[in-house]
């Protein structure tokens, strides 16, 4: 199963809504003002590194770059590009987007 | 399924985005749904600034080079001031029950909002 | 998948009430949807249970008020109603407080149940 | 100030009820500058269900019945398409400069929005 | 100073935004599905209970209503209709909106 | 208030850019602001420092970069630019992290700049 998360942790309680149903050999993926999440040094990053224990974390590079952080991702979180944003949607038979 | 509107919100160009790298890998997109303020992506009337994105030029494009099918939600449209008089190219207006038959039909749903 | 068969659908409402239009246009999307002869489910979670509230009164704010639609649902033959618990405790919301009689589930329960679904459209 | 446009967020039905409000209590509401999603409040192609209010039409009355100056930011309404084709009566569009002068020349200003 | 809150404490993030910046004396209206902040049982009433400290807590009458939660809102917080948000606007001499 | 008096104006930005449209046409109210000769400064907290990031590069994301403009503010004599300390540290930023230079202030000194506004907008 996919988990898509789009909004910033510091605005929106939405990835710990994501998080507490990710089960193992789930994958989640953050997008737009999500991928925060997922950089070094942010309060939220101690809950990605966490998750990543049991569950796949992808981010989406385009929206990284946009907000300059494409070089402060945490370690063992995957940058993809839309293609693999639709390859991850493929190989997962469910998605959930937490809004 | 996109449930937000053009500029206010990242949504609709995830969602654009997402559905040009499918058709690029060889996948095919069935329909977009336009659901909540996602309606509002159907309006002609934009005029955005010569130095960004058009989103609603770039659905219509969309729909006429790959025959995809982007559908606006007809409740929800009479509730935003969407109507045929302001209807972009490439969109049609039609009811709820479209968004259940995709669902139906297609290996996927991902949704795009806030 | 063929035409012919049946697709789990879970409706996953998260949105309170009033304050956006995702819970109401939630609901018409899950009145059309049982026209389609699926296996429909409804999860409401965070602020989402606050949708299944006793008592709503909207008067005062000049809106419609389409709590009542919930009570109707099972009418539409849609009978699955999931609520999670730590949802209901963080808000200091316990069953008694909603219009309908629903099943709650633990987060884990609530984690498992999305996992066998078909089709998941979330508000 | 409002930022929302109609049905999607409360914002715009609340700022409503507090101009009622503030014009019943005596006060004087200058003008309601309508910007971001806000803009979509100004659209005269809406219509909503019979049972629920209608938030264009009520905008309108207030406009009407007490002077109030409804202000559509244009460079937020040409990325919207909202454009005196389909705008509303009782709405103008006019620039942000509108909102500032507001801001200077009134007592108070309220953001109503997301 | 006047305060506004909007969204709900379950949501975002906004509340705690507001109430760091909340100073003694000041006034703080909770409306929309910010009205479940001052309820009875809800992990963010805790943080509503200490500012009333400092600070006044009003809530918006016809949002609680609209939620089922009039009966249910914390000692120490003040019901107002929309006549009393607009006293509120008119006694304090600036506005701040928590979006 | 007369009409020839000045007013202390903060435009308050709270959201992060791209995902969102406010920081973007939040900044085109501030330029318009420079041309009635008020006293505006401009206060970034919360997810509203990154807007100030820099190095941002909109090119795979098909959306204008506005964020050059933030270092165009000088030349419209708009020189106050504070950043509150804690959204920064949150956030795993420092001051070298930003695009054009600012006043860093805690969240108590925050507050008191608010309380001498005349007019806040924010966004």
């Amino acid at each position: 199963m996919l988990h898509i998360v789009n909004k910033s942790p510091g605005e929106r309680a939405t990835l710990d809504s994501c998080l507490a149903h990710v089960r193992p050999g789930h994958s989640v993926l953050l997008i737009e003002d999500a991928v925060y999440a997922a950089t070094k040094g942010h309060a939220a990053a101690a809950k990605i590194q966490a998750a990543l224990a049991t569950a796949k974390v992808f981010v989406l590079a385009a929206d990284l770059e946009a907000r300059a952080r494409a070089g402060a991702v945490i370690d063992g979180v995957v940058q993809v590009d839309y293609k693999g944003f639709v390859e991850l949607v493929t190989q997962n038979p469910r998605v959930q987007s937490w809004l | 399924m996109v449930n937000e509107g053009p500029y206010q919100r990242q949504s609709s160009d995830s969602a654009y985005l997402f559905c040009r790298a499918a058709i690029e890998s060889g996948h095919q997109i069935e329909r977009v749904f336009f659901y909540h303020d996602g309606v509002n992506n159907a309006t002609k009337l934009t005029e955005p600034p010569q130095d960004d994105r058009n989103v609603v030029a770039r659905w219509t494009k969309l729909a006429e080079e790959h025959g995809v099918d982007l559908v606006v939600c007809v409740a929800a449209a009479l509730r935003r001031g969407i109507v045929e008089q302001n209807l972009a190219q490439g969109f049609r207006i039609s009811g709820l029950g479209q968004l259940v038959e995709s669902a139906i039909a297609s290996d996927r749903l991902v949704v795009f909002g806030d | 998948m063929s035409e012919g068969a049946i697709k789990k659908f879970l409706f996953v409402n998260r949105k309170a009430p009033y304050g956006s239009v995702y819970a109401l246009e939630g609901l018409e999307v899950v009145l059309i949807s049982a026209a389609f002869d699926q296996d429909v489910g409804l999860a409401f979670l965070d602020d989402g249970v606050y949708q299944l509230a006793k008592g709503q009164n909207t008067k005062a704010i000049e809106t419609k008020n389409f709590s009542p639609t919930y009570r109707a649902l099972e009418g539409y033959d849609i009978e699955k109603l999931y609520v999670e618990r730590e949802s209901l405790e963080a808000r200091g919301l316990t069953e008694d407080d909603l219009l309908v009689d629903v099943q709650v589930l633990g987060a884990t329960e609530m984690a498992a149940l999305m996992d066998e679904m078909d089709v998941m459209i979330s508000f």
